[in-house]
Parts: structure tokens; C-alpha cells; sequence
């Protein structure tokens, strides 16, 4: 709409040193199994790339579709959701409302021409540090194949 | 001084505008209507009969605009105030009423008393801006702009007005800024066409079918049952007001760290929603009574004139087709 | 079947068995309807019925709490007063439903890909005389839209939505016009926190939208008030039905057919699909 | 606003791939932080103090630790804002440990990545609220649902620890479905010698309330202040006068078939199920009763000289007052009636497991001896069907029952023990014996009783010459077998009790697609159920032997217990909260929320002036998992500590 709208930080985050498009990518993690899940790869020295910063959550089921919403406004290029596999929810039944909550998000947003790239989901136990890398590294690596989010771009 | 033109040299000399200037003019989108736009080729240019679903009051008074925001990185808080476009815009189609309009909004946002409100973006976007007016030739059945003082074919608030006489259109530049701008245009006129303009323009304002015959003032109405029972299927939307050519509210919201002011209507139950949870409005009957009376009492006790052009965009596109003009001259004031 | 309304109206309001009839009356066009809020049986006769009645009710009845209100229902008003009833806004004592069944000639053309047209709940039905009950059945054409966008390519389908929502002016039309969009106090017009930017910019508008939309999912009876209030012709009924399309594939999820149903976000079932979770 | 951003080195973790120096001055110019530093260890002693006299010296209200994940000290911090004057849940942790550091290798993006980081958290802590914790007074007596082997366990156990127990039983005596064994599997001891010292047990323990022939018919509340209705059904005895002499079933003259024999003998209609019944009192079965359906008799009434028997008696609805729950309803023997091939039913000697358990017990109707029920001769040859229910999706249940090969081993047993001549023919499909000593018991059946172990299905059971044929395949040898029988039992599986659903829904407990009762953790919480304060045990959540029972009842007592030693209860003020304003009283958070902690409530709304729904929380339930937050559309319901203004801060500050 006007100057005002560019906010310098997010175009620098959207380029690498090198020229390269690094995607900027949210992540909802359940405090007990995801959560745990990236604290293992951490504590194990698993390697994999920065760019999924991570916002801390009790229950998958805590997710309100509007945060996605609202990342997708705001510059993110992806977000990323991950819970406890279906059983093992702390809470025994968020993880069922989120996953019926977010397959229709998911599907709408695709209709609404979103690249389903741009929103992932993904069930990583306390136990799967190495489940929680190799997510990592594909959803980074989808995103940045999607390409920059092209909504908020024109927020300039 | 008036020209025949014919419409392509019209088409032209946009063509040859639009190199240093910002042109807007109705455009139809198929299926959707009208929309004044700002456009990239002089064709999309629409001058036809069908109304735009959007008074040009939007160009004037933005539906949302940044008005200041503060430095986020920093966390220091200084107003940095947005800078205008100075860019010279012509505005192209522009129908009587809507034109009236904007006298009318002057007298808000841009009085003449220079120690009145003056608003800044308003008059930037006025002094940047020269109106080409397109007299109406089809009203339509919800146009009522004769009985409030306005006529299909009038000019004020116009820099020039353009009639569609078939093939031709026949321009009146009505001002310098009119001038500047039209004034290269070739032709003359004949006095033939002069006198077939008069037939036409009389023809147009005898089309204006419907009528209101508000009360000069609605006072006595103010305590009445009548507001509940007319507001009763009144579905609290904001159609009538943003679509107003007249309607100026507003509201301020901040959103990350800017002022952002937008359109607001009173018809919203928000709209006089006060913080501590007390509502001065708190039904549709008082809602709806402020918008009438705002448009045919207040504003003329203040200004000396209704807050209404006689449009018909309210009736057109109202929900559940509340007519104000109805309502209006309905009000019980004895 | 104006009278048989007519005269049901009548019944009711001199039996004081209900407060208010809702149904339709002619605006001041003399060709199109307005909502009628009748309290007394004297002005019953002002009641009307043709294809002009495009109105949903349903959206009126919570405006009258306490109070018996007999209305005039539709075949889709009736399923929006169903999942009224489910989500608790209503209550079933203080309603009597004058289903009314629309037919195949009066239908306006908002109705063109109605799947069924018989109310899903009432307390009379009146029938359209000389027609065999049923509904007429459209329900092969109700998904052709949104078929249609699908099978386009995903960019394709953001500059068309983009298109669409540019022209938004955010005069919540929609909402209100919308049985189901009764928040005390909607997200768009919540500011701590605010959901989304109010200003009429790409991404507000999209938000808005997609918002409006995603908080219907399980609960829009497509009725089709949202697009025709639409000052601006945003195709807002192919959001909805995307959605509708997905709980019912989905979920097997219809809104609007039982009182008793969970809601389809307020419930889950083990076998949910799963296949797009890595 | 003032925040303080710590950010830890951790020795040479973090502090080898990201530039904490460089992570501390981005954080500085922050929005509100006031500022910023760096520390070798924050979480030391040092570095706590660092923290503390921050506060004090510049006023910071809010702190970040930038430092490892919050699990691991999220807690430390909290008490080490306690400590300087702040309170606790001002602090938010960004992990640039585990999430950070030690998973990335580029210092420059390593460094980037954590002042991300530290932004998000910085974020989110601008828009906390000081919250203090909650308590909960415990009502300090337990109620023990059912009187089977698992409730009298459970009874016991936290008798034993001085708190008062109630126990409801709906039948008329306790015992359940154990007293009406004859022995029990590996070591075949008597049921009844085991059992009975329990059940009196019960009955004299000064901390146990017993209330049999009784049923609870309503809960509300939260762990801690349960309050409970019980129904106490009409008796028609007086519990209080009786002394149990037993002159007037002595004298009855109505005979019916007793449910306590399976139907195998007659009891009558003022009767006591079983003579070692607890109370020992008499009920009268007001269906079969000659005065309640003719108002003639009234035998016992004239021989009974304490003037006990009281036709007048109602049923009576008393309320108590509990801080915890055990539910130990049990389970209900499969009806095999759909195994047609079977014919059960059509032939009077094709009988179930548990007919089997009260003909081969000695008080029972047939006196120990192990009859054909058509002709009452001795059954010699006996075929076992196994798995009747049990794993079988189409007829039965999907699960393996877990009892019944062992049963069916010792009635394999218990037959030649009863006759030596007779002969033990068992149709299985696998034997599943993992428990202590079973594979030893099994092998014992088939090595030392000689019982015949055939691997396959019986296709059919029909009559022939005075026998019965059972028709099946050994899958072993490959052939079709027909074996001449006797007596035919049947295996059946363990299944949910008939009114389970009806329990699980007034006790706000889930319950599986078996009726089952479902445990909050299927490993690490089997016996609690997602609602606080109610906990499971016995064969209502799966079926178990008896050793598992009073494991498990051991196991819900202590859990009981565990509540039952607090005064009140401390509640983490992480929980959900609604907001009137906005609630539209719609009840999706209500449907969803997984613990049942939302009640909807009527309240004035002085704005509309009329009466309205809201939901509400009950904060004692509230597990905070937010749930509800994200089913509600207008945002009226939020959880604390993850609150909806937090999480949106976050998101704007990426």
C-alpha cells in the first residue's frame, strides 16, 4: 500500500548471501512429543537447515487455522505443523481435531490457489530426532521449490 | 466552451495522458459490474450507461489507508507520516452525483474556512485530481437525484463533462484544470448539436422517475416506534455507507506499529461501541435512525444541505432492499 | 400457497401461539420482496410468495430471544435454523417452522444448483399444489464450479481469487447477511488480538475471505445470501462449496441435516484421513 | 515494559556456533527489552543471581532466557524470578541450544537464526500476564465403583491407608464375577478361599462404607469434590436388623432360576445369591415374589422373628461428597448366541466356561460333579471351544480376551481331577499363556490331564445318537476330525459391561469402540483416565486375569491415595478461560474439549439485559492442551500461557 508496508528485515531474510532464496518457514510443534522430538536431534547433532523457526505449543489440536493464516499474511513461505502420532497425544485427542481441523485447511488453501508446499504436517515423536531432521530438510527443500510466498510480497 | 468530439479522438488523447498522468475511469468486468480503476490501456475506458458499483469517492477518501506508524526494528516510537502520491491523476466518468459528492465531502475535509478541519490526504488527492464528469443518459429506477437539488445532467464539483450524443461525445470544459486537459481537443460545436444537447438533457432529467420528499427537519420522528419497525430487517452491514458517495466515517486502528485508518459505518454495531462495553447505539433502531438522520436533518442544520445526492447505490445494492428514500419521507414528524 | 400461508400466519397469530410470523412482503418496487415482521393477524394478508423470496429468515429468529416466532422457511433457511438449533442459538419451543416447499417454477436464481428444496425440519410443510413431493434433485450441477476450478493449475486459481478479492471493500455484507456468522463479536473486528489487517489491501482481503469461509466449514447451508449480497460479485458461494465438498468427501459430513450431529470441528473419528501427514 | 534478554553461552554449546555477543545486541534493539547480556552457565548459581540482581538494579519486569529448551529448565527460571520479586510466568525461554546451535554449523545463519529466535520469545513475552497458581481442596474419601475382586482390592488398599472408602455394588452381594469361580488358574487354589477373607474384609473394615443392591446414578464436579448420587435400590430387607439366620429363604415357597448358578439351580425369591455372600443379608426379588406380585404369602415376614423384612421399603437417592473415583465395573461374559454352527441353545449340553465353573464347584448346583445338563450324567468326553468372541471382527470383538486359554487349561484340568476316566478335547487357534507359570500349566493340562490340544475351528456342532459331534479341522495334521462329546463349552471372551457407555458418559470418561474404558496414557497412564481424579482398574478398561486386577487395583489406590495425602491440590494456572463478551455459547468447545472440563452456564448479560449460554471452565479439570482455543471461532476462549495475543505477537515478530 505505501512505504510503510516494507518491512526492511523480511526482504533480507528472504536472500541468502549468495543470491539463493532461503525460505522463511514457522513451525507449530506440540510441547510433548514434536517439540521433544527437535530437542533429541538437537542433543543427538543432527545436522539440518535454520530456516524453520519453531513456536512452541501445548497440543497440535492448539493450532488455530488463523495462525496459519496469519504467517502466510505476514511473509512466512511455509508453516509447518507437528504433533504427536495419532495414540500418543498427551492430551489423548488434540492430535485427531487437528488433523481434521487442518486436512480441510489444507485442501482450501490449495483451492484458493496456495501451493500446498507452503503448508506441511507432520506427527514426530519425542523419540524421532532423526524423524524431526529429515522433516526439516524436505519441507525446507519443498518450500524453497515453491518459490518466494507471493501474497505478502505485494504487502510492499 | 463545448466541442463535439468523436469518441475515438477521446480514446486518443487518454492514450496520450496516460504517459504522464494516472488515468482512472470506469471499467466493466465481466459478470461483476462497474469499477472505477486506474488503468494501462485507454480502451478499458467504459463510458456507457451502467452505473460504477463504487462512488469515485474512493479515490478521494482511500477505503483504508496508513496515516503514521513508528519505527519497528528500532523500538523507537517517531511518527513518520506516509507521503502522499503527487502524481496528476484525471479521473474519467465521473457521474453528477458522485461529482456533487465530492462538494459535499469539501466541505468536510477540505472547507473553505482554512481555520476548519483540513485534511491533508483528502485535499492532496483533490488538488492532484481533475474530474471529468459523464453526464447521465439512462438513470436508473432507483435514482432519485432530482428531488434533492441535483439533476442527472449536472456539473458541479465537474473540471469537464462529457454527453453522450451516439457517436459523439459532445465536451464542456467547465474549468482551467478542465482546460489543461481537454482543451487540446479539436473540434467546435454546432447549433444544431447545442440544441439537440438542451433536448437531450431534458429528456434525461424527466427519466428520473422516482422521488423523496424528506421533511426539513426529522426531529419530531426521533423518539418514534417507526426507526424499529423500518430497521427491523436492517441486516447491520456496511453496504449503504461504504457505497455512499457521501459517507465519511472512519475508523483508526493500529496494526503492527501503524495507524491505519479505514471506512467505518454507523450501521456497524461496533461503530459506537465505547470501552467500557457501553454501546450509545445499541440496537439497530438507533443505528439505522443516525444514518437517515445524518444524511437529512443533521447535516443540514450544519451545512445547509441533505447528506444525500440521490444516487440509488443504497437501494440498489442493499441485501434486503431497505429504501431510504421511503423511509425518509415516511418519518412521522407531526 | 401463499393462502395455505397465509392462513397458517393467521392461525398462529390470533391463537397467540407464536409472537411474530417472519415471511416475505412486496418492497416498494412492487416486484421484489422485503423480510415481513408481522405481530398481528390483521397484517397477514401483506405476506407474499414467489421466486422473489430470496431471503434467508433463519438470520432474523436470533434477534428475538424469549419470543415465539413463527417463520416462513425455505427448504435451505430450515437447514440453516438446523445447525442453529445444533450450535445452541436457538431454541426448537419458542419456533414454529413454516416449511414452505419450493418448487421448480419459483425458484429465483440464486437456487439454480439446490440439491434438495423440501425443509429438513418444520412443523408444517406446505406444498406447492399439484407438484409431487420431492425435491427436484440438482445435485449432479452442485459441485460443476468448483469442479471446474480444481482442475485448473494453482496459479491459475490465485490471480483469479486475487482478481476476486481485490475488489473486496470489506462492508461484511456477507457476514451479515449469514445465519451462521452470529460472533458476538466477529475475528475481523477484534483487535487484541488482531487476526488479520482490516485495510482493504491483498493480504486483508484474502485473510478476510479465506477466514469467513474456513469458519463456515461444517456449517454453511448454501443458502447463497453471502454472493447475492455481494455489492462487489465476489463468487463467494464457490469458497463455501469447496468446503461443503471436502466435509461431505471427507468426513461424510453434511451441516445442516441433524439437530443432535457434533459439529464437524468439534468432532473426529479415528479412520480420519491421514495420508497428507508426513 | 521493561525486558531482559539473558543469553547463555553454555560453556562452548551455544556459544561455539552462535555469536551470543552478536544474539545479545540484536536482542537489545528489540521492541520493550531494556536489556541484554551474556553468561557462561545461566543456569548456575551466578548465573541465576545475574538474573535476580538485573531485576532489582534495572527494573525488568519480564525476562528471556535465550539459553537450551524450556524442558529441561523452564522450571529453575521461573523460581529464579520467584525468587528476585517478579512473578514466575514472566519468563519465556528461547532455545538456542537443541534448536539451534547444536544442529546448525554455519555461524553466521547459526547466529541469524537464534536472534530469530530470541525475537519470537522476546515477542511473546510482551504480551504475558503475571498468573498465579490455583488450589484445589481435596475431599478427602474415595468411591470405589463395583465390588468385584478389583473394587474389594481397591477398597482394601486405601483403607489400609486411613482414608474412607465407599463402595458401590449393584448386585446384592460383593464378590463378583470371582466368587462364582471353583478354582483359579496356574495354582488352583480355591476361588472361594482366597475371596471371602476379602470380602469380610471389607464388610468389618471401620473405613469401608458398603452399598449393595446399589447403583450411582449421577457425577458432577471435579477431582477433589466429586459429588455423587447413589441410588440405593429397595431391598426390602432391613440391612441394619437382619442377622442373616436365614429362616425366611428357608421358608419361601417361590423357586426361580438363580442368575449366581447361570441358570444351572434355583434359588428363591427372597434369597442371598451364594452362602458366603457379603452382606449376608436377603433380597427380595420383587418380580418372582408372591406378596409384591399378589399380595398374598408374606411367609418371611411371619418367620422372621427380628421383624426384619420391610415390604415397604423405596428405593433411596443418597449424595455423597468424594475427591476421587475408582471405577472397577468389570466386564460381561460374550453372548455367543451369534455362533449358530455352535448350538448353544439348541442343545442343552453345549454350556459356556462358566457354567463349567459352577458345576465343577462343590456348592454348586450340581455339587462338583460335571454333568451333561439334558440328562445330568457324568460327561466323559468334553470338547473345549476357545476364542468364542475373541478375535473375531465379524461376530465378536477384534481383541484377544487374555483369560481364556488359561481357564480353558484348567477346566481341562479340573475335569480329570473331577473324573479320571474323562477326556479333555481343546479347539484352539493359538494358546496364549504369557504370564507367570501359565505355559507350565498349559503343558501340565495336556502332559499330566492328558487333555488333547487340536489347533483349528469347529465347523459345527450337531446331535447324534445321544452325543454331541463336534465337527472341526486340525490345521496341524491337516484332516477333518469329528469327535463324539458329551458336554461342549464354549470359551467365551470378556466383553464391556451392558451399561458401560451410560457409566463412561456420567463419569465423563472416553470409552473405545468396544465399550471399553479408555486409559488416559496407554503406557504410561493405565489406570488414570483423561479425567483427573477418576482412575480405572479391572477388567472395565481390558480384560485381565485376577493377578492383573488387583495389580491394577493396587496400582488406581495408590494414584487415589496420592490425592488423597494433599489438602488441596496446586493447579498450574496454565489453564483455559473464557471470555462472556465474546462467547457466543455455540458449545463446540464444549464437544471438544478431550477432558470434559467446559460446562455451559447461564449467566445476565447486563449489555442485552437478558439471560445467556457461555461456556465456562472448570479449572480443576482443565489439562490446558487448547483444544477449544483453536475450535472456537470468535477467539472467546483462551489458554493461558500459549494465549492467542502470544502466539499472534510471535507470528509478527518473524
Amino acid at each position: 500500500m505505501s512505504a510503510l508496508g516494507t518491512d526492511s528485515m523480511k526482504d533480507d531474510k528472504k536472500m541468502a548471501a549468495d543470491g539463493g532464496f532461503e525460505p522463511n518457514i514457522v513451525g507449530f510443534l506440540c510441547n510433548w512429543c514434536s517439540y521433544a522430538g527437535a530437542d533429541l536431534a538437537g542433543t543427538s547433532r543432527m545436522q539440518y537447515p535454520p530456516n524453520v523457526k519453531i513456536i512452541r505449543v501445548p497440543c497440535s489440536g492448539r493450532v488455530n487455522p488463523l495462525f496459519i493464516l496469519k504467517c502466510l499474511m505476514d511473509g512466512a513461505d511455509g508453516v509447518l505443523i507437528s504433533g504427536c502420532h495419532i495414540g500418543d497425544c498427551h492430551y489423548s485427542e488434540g492430535n485427531y481435531y487437528a488433523r481434521r481441523r487442518f486436512a480441510v485447511l489444507k485442501n482450501f488453501l490449495e483451492y484458493i490457489g496456495i501451493d500446498p508446499r507452503r503448508f506441511q504436517m507432520s506427527w514426530v515423536s519425542a523419540a524421532e530426532g532423526d524423524k524431526w531432521a529429515k522433516v526439516v530438510k524436505e519441507v525446507v527443500e519443498d518450500i524453497r521449490n515453491a518459490g518466494p510466498n507471493t501474497i505478502s510480497a505485494e504487502k510492499k | 466552451m463545448k466541442k463535439t468530439v468523436k469518441k475515438e479522438a477521446l480514446i486518443a488523447l487518454i492514450e496520450n495522458l496516460m504517459k504522464d498522468h494516472e488515468v482512472v475511469s470506469p471499467v466493466e468486468t465481466a459478470g461483476k459490474g462497474v469499477f472505477y480503476r486506474k488503468i494501462d490501456k485507454a480502451k478499458d475506458v467504459y463510458l456507457g450507461p451502467a452505473f460504477a458499483v463504487e462512488p469515485v469517492k474512493k479515490f478521494f477518501l482511500h477505503p483504508s489507508e496508513w496515516i503514521c506508524g513508528c519505527n519497528k526494528e528500532e523500538g523507537t516510537a517517531s511518527p513518520c507520516p506516509v507521503p502522499a502520491d503527487d502524481k496528476k491523476r484525471v479521473i474519467f466518468g465521473v457521474r453528477p452525483c458522485e461529482a456533487r459528492g465530492l462538494v459535499l465531502l469539501d466541505k468536510i475535509f477540505a472547507p473553505d474556512d482554512p481555520a476548519g478541519y483540513q485534511d491533508t490526504s483528502y485535499i492532496d488527492n483533490r488538488s492532484r485530481s481533475v474530474i471529468v464528469g459523464l453526464a447521465c443518459s439512462v438513470p436508473d429506477r432507483t435514482c432519485f437525484c432530482v428531488s434533492l437539488d441535483g439533476s442527472p445532467v449536472e456539473t458541479r464539483g465537474m473540471d469537464a463533462v462529457l454527453f453522450d450524443m451516439g457517436d459523439n461525445f459532445i465536451v464542456e470544459i467547465l474549468t482551467e484544470k478542465g482546460k489543461s486537459i481537454l482543451g487540446s481537443l479539436p473540434g467546435t460545436i454546432d447549433a444544431g448539436s447545442e440544441k439537440a444537447l438542451e433536448a437531450a438533457k431534458e429528456k434525461t432529467k424527466k427519466l428520473v422517475v422516482k422521488t423523496v420528499k424528506a421533511p426539513d427537519s426529522l426531529d419530531a420522528s426521533f423518539k418514534s416506534d417507526y426507526w424499529k419497525k423500518v430497521s427491523l430487517s436492517c441486516l447491520s452491514c456496511g453496504v449503504c455507507t461504504y457505497l455512499c458517495p457521501t459517507c465519511h466515517c472512519f475508523d483508526l486502528v493500529e496494526e503492527e506499529r501503524k495507524k491505519l485508518r479505514c471506512y467505518d459505518g454507523c450501521a456497524f454495531p461496533d461503530f459506537t461501541l465505547e470501552t467500557s462495553g457501553e454501546n450509545p447505539r445499541p440496537t439497530k433502531k438507533e443505528r439505522y435512525r443516525q444514518r437517515v438522520f445524518h444524511k437529512f436533518d443533521y447535516f443540514k442544520k450544519n451545512f445547509g444541505e441533505n447528506l444525500c445526492v440521490g444516487c440509488g447505490r443504497c437501494i440498489r445494492f442493499c441485501p434486503v432492499k431497505i429504501d431510504i428514500s421511503e423511509v425518509a419521507a415516511g418519518a412521522p414528524i407531526k | 400457497m401463499i393462502e395455505e400461508i397465509r392462513q397458517k400466519a393467521k392461525e398462529l397469530l390470533a391463537a397467540s401461539k407464536v409472537d411474530m410470523v417472519i415471511g416475505y412482503r412486496r418492497s416498494g418496487d412492487g416486484v421484489s420482496t422485503v423480510p415481513a415482521f408481522i405481530d398481528s393477524a390483521q397484517d397477514v394478508d401483506s405476506l407474499v410468495w414467489d421466486q422473489n423470496c430470496v431471503y434467508n429468515l433463519a438470520n432474523y429468529l436470533r434477534e428475538f430471544p424469549g419470543k415465539k416466532i413463527g417463520v416462513v422457511a425455505k427448504g435451505c433457511d430450515a437447514r440453516a435454523i438446523v445447525v442453529l438449533l445444533q450450535e445452541n442459538q436457538l431454541e426448537r419451543e419458542n419456533l414454529f417452522i413454516i416449511g414452505v416447499e419450493c418448487g421448480v417454477t419459483d425458484i429465483s436464481e440464486k437456487c439454480a444448483a439446490c440439491p434438495r428444496t423440501v425443509s429438513a425440519i418444520c412443523d408444517i410443510l406446505i406444498k406447492e399444489k399439484g407438484r409431487k413431493s420431492g425435491a427436484p434433485g440438482n445435485e449432479k450441477d452442485a459441485y460443476a464450479a468448483v469442479e471446474a476450478l480444481e482442475a485448473r493449475r494453482a496459479e491459475e486459481r490465485l490471480g483469479l481469487w486475487r482478481e476476486e478479492f481485490s475488489r473486496c471493500i470489506r462492508c461484511y455484507a456477507c457476514r451479515q447477511v449469514c445465519p451462521m456468522c452470529y460472533c458476538p463479536k466477529c475475528v475481523a473486528d477484534q483487535t487484541m488480538p488482531a487476526w488479520f489487517s482490516k485495510a482493504t489491501s491483498l493480504e486483508g482481503n484474502f485473510a478476510w475471505n479465506v477466514t469467513r469461509a474456513f469458519h463456515l466449514a461444517g456449517r454453511c447451508v448454501d443458502c447463497g445470501e453471502c454472493e447475492r449480497a455481494c455489492p462487489v460479485g465476489i463468487p463467494l458461494r464457490d469458497l463455501n462449496k469447496k468446503l461443503e465438498k471436502e466435509a461431505k468427501e471427507l468426513y461424510k459430513y453434511e451441516a445442516g441435516s441433524s439437530v443432535e450431529a457434533k459439529p464437524l470441528f468439534a468432532s473426529y473419528d479415528k479412520d480420519d484421513p491421514k495420508d497428507f501427514i508426513k | 515494559m521493561k525486558i531482559g534478554v539473558f543469553v547463555c553461552h553454555c560453556g562452548t554449546n551455544i556459544s561455539h556456533t552462535v555469536d551470543v555477543e552478536e544474539v545479545a545486541k540484536a536482542a537489545a534493539k528489540l521492541p520493550n527489552v531494556h536489556f541484554a547480556t551474556t553468561y557462561k552457565y545461566m543456569c548456575s548459581s551466578p548465573g541465576q543471581a545475574l538474573i535476580a540482581d538485573s531485576i532489582k538494579e534495572k527494573g525488568l519486569d519480564r525476562i528471556v532466557v535465550s539459553a537450551c529448551s524450556p524442558s529441561l529448565h523452564e522450571k529453575t527460571f521461573r523460581k529464579c524470578l520467584e525468587e528476585a520479586g517478579i512473578n514466575p510466568y514472566l519468563v519465556e525461554m528461547a532455545n538456542i541450544r537443541e534448536h539451534c546451535s547444536w544442529v546448525h554449523s554455519d555461524r553466521a545463519q547459526a547466529t541469524k537464526k537464534a536472534i530469530e529466535l530470541v525475537k519470537l520469545s522476546v515477542a511473546k513475552v510482551s504480551r504475558s500476564k503475571p498468573l498465579s497458581k490455583s488450589f484445589i481442596p481435596i475431599e478427602k474419601r474415595v468411591l470405589v465403583i463395583g465390588g468385584g475382586i478389583s473394587g474389594i482390592q481397591a477398597a482394601l488398599d486405601v483403607s489400609f491407608a486411613k482414608f474412607p472408602v465407599v463402595m458401590v455394588e449393584k448386585e446384592p452381594s460383593i464378590g463378583g464375577k470371582m466368587a462364582k469361580f471353583d478354582k483359579t488358574f496356574p495354582t488352583l487354589d480355591c476361588a472361594a478361599c482366597i475371596l471371602t477373607p476379602k470380602m469380610v474384609g471389607v464388610a468389618q473394615n471401620k473405613y469401608v462404607t458398603m452399598h449393595t443392591f446399589s447403583e450411582v446414578v449421577e457425577v458432577s464436579g471435579h477431582v477433589g469434590d466429586f459429588t455423587v448420587k447413589i441410588k440405593k435400590k429397595a431391598r426390602s430387607v432391613d440391612l441394619k436388623k437382619c442377622t442373616g439366620c436365614g429362616a425366611c429363604y428357608a421358608k419361601c415357597p417361590v423357586k426361580v432360576t438363580s442368575e449366581f448358578d447361570e441358570g444351572l439351580g434355583k434359588r428363591k425369591a427372597i434369597y442371598v445369591p451364594f452362602p458366603q455372600a457379603v452382606p449376608n443379608v436377603p433380597v427380595i426379588d420383587r418380580n418372582a415374589c408372591l406378596w409384591f406380585t399378589k399380595k398374598t404369602c408374606g411367609l418371611c415376614k411371619k418367620v422372621c422373628a427380628i421383624g426384619a423384612i420391610d415390604y415397604d421399603q423405596e428405593d433411596e437417592i443418597i449424595e455423597e461428597k468424594f475427591g476421587a473415583i475408582i471405577v472397577a465395573t468389570g466386564f460381561k461374559q460374550f453372548d455367543h448366541s451369534v455362533y449358530g454352527e455352535y448350538g448353544y441353545g439348541k442343545f442343552k449340553d453345549v454350556v459356556t466356561g462358566m457354567h463349567f465353573e459352577r458345576m465343577a464347584n462343590s456348592s454348586g448346583p450340581t455339587g462338583g460333579k460335571i454333568v451333561r445338563p439334558s440328562d445330568g450324567k457324568e460327561a466323559l468326553d468334553v470338547v473345549f471351544i476357545q476364542c468364542v468372541g475373541s478375535r473375531d471382527e465379524q461376530k465378536g470383538v477384534p481383541y484377544c480376551s487374555r483369560v481364556c486359554c488359561m481357564y480353558t487349561a484348567k477346566h481341562a484340568t479340573l475335569l480329570r481331577e473331577h473324573n479320571k476316566n474323562a477326556q479333555a478335547y481343546v479347539f484352539y487357534i493359538d494358546v496364549r499363556a504369557a504370564g507367570k507359570n501359565y505355559e507350565e500349566f498349559v503343558k501340565k493340562a495336556q502332559d499330566e490331564y492328558g487333555a488333547v490340544y487340536l489347533r483349528g475351528r469347529v465347523s459345527r456342532v450337531f446331535e447324534k445318537g445321544g452325543k454331541l459331534i463336534v465337527r472341526g479341522a486340525d490345521t496341524l495334521s491337516g484332516s477333518q476330525i469329528e469327535i463324539k462329546a458329551d458336554l461342549v463349552v464354549l470359551a467365551n471372551g470378556l466383553i464391556a459391561q451392558d451399561d458401560a457407555t451410560t457409566i463412561a458418559q456420567m463419569l465423563h470418561i472416553q470409552y473405545d469402540k468396544n465399550r471399553l474404558f479408555t486409559e488416559a496414557h496407554p503406557k504410561l497412564a493405565p489406570v488414570e483416565t483423561i479425567t483427573s481424579g477418576i482412575f480405572l482398574t479391572g477388567a472395565c478398561q481390558s480384560p485381565k486375569d485376577i493377578p492383573d486386577t488387583v495389580a491394577t487395583a493396587s496400582a488406581a489406590s495408590v494414584k487415589a491415595l496420592g490425592l488423597m495425602v494433599h489438602d488441596k491440590l496446586e493447579k498450574d494456572p496454565l489453564v483455559a478461560r473464557t471470555n462472556n463478551d465474546l462467547c457466543s455459547g455455540c458449545k463446540a468447545c464444549y464437544l471438544a474439549c478431550p477432558y470434559s472440563a467446559i460446562e455451559m452456564v447461564e449467566i445476565e448479560d447486563r449489555k442485552l439485559k437478558r439471560k445467556r449460554m457461555v461456556s465456562r471452565v472448570i479449572e480443576g479439570v482443565c489439562a490446558g492442551c487448547g483444544n477449544c482455543t483453536a475450535v472456537c471461532r470468535m477467539g472467546a476462549i483462551d489458554v493461558e500461557g500459549f494465549t492467542n495475543r502470544q502466539i499472534m505477537r510471535q507470528i509478527e515478530a518473524l
